[in-house]
């Protein structure tokens, strides 16, 4: 009996992949885009530190508000999985992102809303190690921040 | 096949909530396999979702969302029986698209 | 504890402080290969097998030194192993929840 | 009665040696056994024990609550129910190979096969199941088989454990051996199953919480974030074999079979609340 998973030639993909790896062109250096998503702010989410992710994802910096609610687990349980939740009672929200700075790659998930989304959002984020947190909220032209630090004991990159 | 996509959408009497699951290994590029070789970033970079013609969330996610991603959010409108298109396409070009009744 | 200090001891004596000949080798190979096959099913430590495997496969590239210390540790840690489990054929008792 | 009472008391001297006191009768095993875990977790609801460490720390409960609203398995769930629905090529089905055609039983496995002589565990029934209907078994531990139970597992939920103890001095020595393997220390680091999940359970063992015995096995098969995949009762025994240092028995081998049997006596009154996920 065959597993359906979301590939069905899994044997052919990972040969593809470790050919790919083979010519380097899956390196670090995030070159592996068979195909970028379109919009799919890349340079972005290669930036090591929150400030620069930002930069490049919005071109501004933040002020803290406490308009903006951030639910993660003191102590993550598996930093594997760990539930983040956003929400603001800011007016007029159009994007909330999502960034981890201890991560090798500081911008984690960034979203965008239309009018009547509301400015809420839940997922489930990788964590290599304690770190804060920090979710940034695009309201009316401009950006607002809170963050919050998470315990990892069991780390989420393979540790 | 069946589909990498789960959606849960509930129309209430404003809004819609939705939940989705996407079955993905979000391989981040920085794991090694039993080898010691490192495993190469195959992750989803774009999740859309579609309401009345009308894009209500686009979610872009770095490798750092974790393996069979998970959603939550919620929208004004919707009733009951209304189509919801979700669709995701990952580093590697590969995409899979669902449409969802709300119930 | 005394299966932790034993094995930590075991590993201390592992360090070759001479030169061992091929006939040694063997020999120390043929004695842990007996000891490890007294272990108990399920009950076969991990570092007996690792040590054991690494003690062929120095005898194979006729590497003597490190194939007599990785047999002499896996032979040690074997022999711990089938102490351990003798012990606990009656000490398990102790430890039920009455 | 006098009968058997001689032919257990012969088989006591055999396992214990002839100067070691009886072994007490199943049954107030399990009463001291619950009665620890209740006293060691006062908060716990009994029926909650099958939540492992959700059941005994409110900040990991609440983690899990949330993932619990769009859980991992949902995709093996699916992937099983499909399999166990689909017919074998003779047109006979897993349904076929089990009372209630399979559905809400999964409380009453591990069972002792008076016939044979052995426990017999839900993933070795389906295994033969699907050879005496001519397919290959499957593998252990993951995959197929994970997703097969996870569906078998998830029509039973709710029903409480209900392992019973045939009148046979056989499935009598098959307790008493799951107890002796739960209770005897082994491996390099001389740990015994019941240390972590007795002794120390609801304590921090690295970042993990460590889980109650009691109740133990009622969320199988289980997403792990850990593995990040799902796992049957044989892939945690034999992952918890490796951490102390011990190498792992094969899958069903007769010696996980009646630890099973005894860990889930032990849990009988404890609902099913499988599939579950684990950190």
């Amino acid at each position: 009996m065959q597993t359906a998973g979301p590939f069905p030639n899994e044997t052919t993909r990972r040969a593809t992949l470790r050919l790919l790896g083979l010519l380097g062109l899956a390196g670090f250096a995030g070159t592996a885009h068979a195909a970028s998503a379109p919009g799919w702010p890349e340079d972005a989410f290669r930036q090591k530190t929150p400030d620069e992710a930002l930069k490049l994802l919005y071109g501004k910096s933040f002020e803290a508000s406490d308009k903006i609610t951030l639910d993660v687990p003191e102590i993550a349980e598996n930093g594997a999985v760990v539930p983040v939740a956003v929400s603001s009672s800011l007016p007029g929200v159009t994007r909330i992102s999502i960034l981890v700075p201890e991560n090798p790659y500081a911008l984690t998930a960034s979203y965008t809303l239309a009018e009547g989304t509301a400015a809420s959002v839940g997922c489930r984020l990788k964590m290599a190690k304690t770190s804060n947190v920090i979710a940034i909220v695009e309201s009316g032209g401009k950006l607002f921040g809170t963050s919050k630090e998470v315990k990892v004991t069991l780390g989420g990159c393979g540790g | 096949m069946a589909s990498t996509i789960r959606v849960r959408a509930q129309a209430g009497s404003t809004s819609t909530e939705v939940q989705a699951l996407i079955q993905h290994p979000m391989d981040s590029g920085f794991v090694k396999d039993s080898d010691g070789k490192l495993i190469p970033p195959h992750h989803i970079e774009t999740v859309t979702f579609v309401h009345g013609g009308k894009t209500v969330l686009t979610a872009n996610w770095g490798p750092a969302v974790s393996k069979d991603p998970y959603i939550k959010f919620s929208f004004a409108g919707g009733a009951k029986g209304d189509e919801l298109v979700v669709t995701w396409i990952d580093n590697l070009g590969k995409t899979d698209t669902l449409t969802a009744k709300l119930t | 504890m005394r299966v932790l200090a034993v094995s930590i001891l075991a590993f201390g004596l592992s360090a070759p402080a001479f030169a061992a000949t091929q006939a040694e080798a063997e020999m120390a190979v043929a004695a842990a290969v007996k000891a490890d096959a007294q272990a108990v099913p399920g009950n076969r430590w991990v570092p007996t097998v690792t040590a054991l495997k690494a003690a062929q496969k120095a005898l194979a590239a006729k590497d003597w030194d490190t194939a007599a210390a990785q047999a002499a540790l896996a032979q040690a840690l074997a022999l711990r192993s089938v102490e351990q489990s003798k012990e606990q054929e009656t000490a398990w008792q102790d430890a039920v929840i009455r | 009665m006098k009968i058997r009472r001689l032919l257990l008391t012969a088989l006591a001297a055999c396992l214990l040696g002839g100067a070691a006191p009886a072994p007490a009768s199943p049954e107030a095993d399990r009463t001291a056994f619950q009665a620890f875990f209740k006293d060691r977790f006062p908060q716990t609801p009994f029926a909650d024990f099958g939540n492992g460490p959700y059941a005994v720390n409110a900040p990991m409960r609440k983690q899990w609550e949330e993932i619990m609203q769009f859980p991992p398995y949902d995709f093996a769930l699916d992937e099983g129910k499909t399999a166990f629905e689909t017919k074998f090529a003779n047109g006979k089905s897993y349904a076929d190979c089990f009372p209630s055609r399979g559905i809400g039983i999964r409380q009453t496995f591990p069972y002792f096969d008076t016939k044979t002589g052995e426990v017999v565990t839900l993933d070795l029934a389906i295994n033969r199941c699907r050879v005496a209907n001519g397919e290959a078994p499957l593998k252990y531990q993951t995959g197929m088989m994970a997703s097969i139970t996870a569906y078998m597992s998830e029509t039973s939920r709710g029903k409480p454990f209900a392992i019973e103890i045939p009148d046979d001095p056989r499935a009598r020595a098959a307790f008493e051996e799951g107890k002796k393997f739960f209770y005897s220390r082994r491996g390099q680091l001389n740990f015994s199953c019941a240390s972590c999940h007795a002794s120390s359970s609801g304590q921090r063992m690295r970042g993990d919480i460590l889980a109650p015995a009691l109740g133990i096995l009622a969320a199988f098969p289980i997403y792990r974030s850990d593995w990040g995949s799902m796992g049957t009762i044989d892939r945690r025994f034999t992952t918890c074999s490796s951490q102390m240092r011990a190498e792992p028995l094969p899958p069903q081998d007769i010696r996980y079979r009646n630890l099973e049997y005894f860990l889930s006596y032990m849990s009988n009154g404890v609902p099913i609340t499988g599939p579950g996920t684990r950190p």
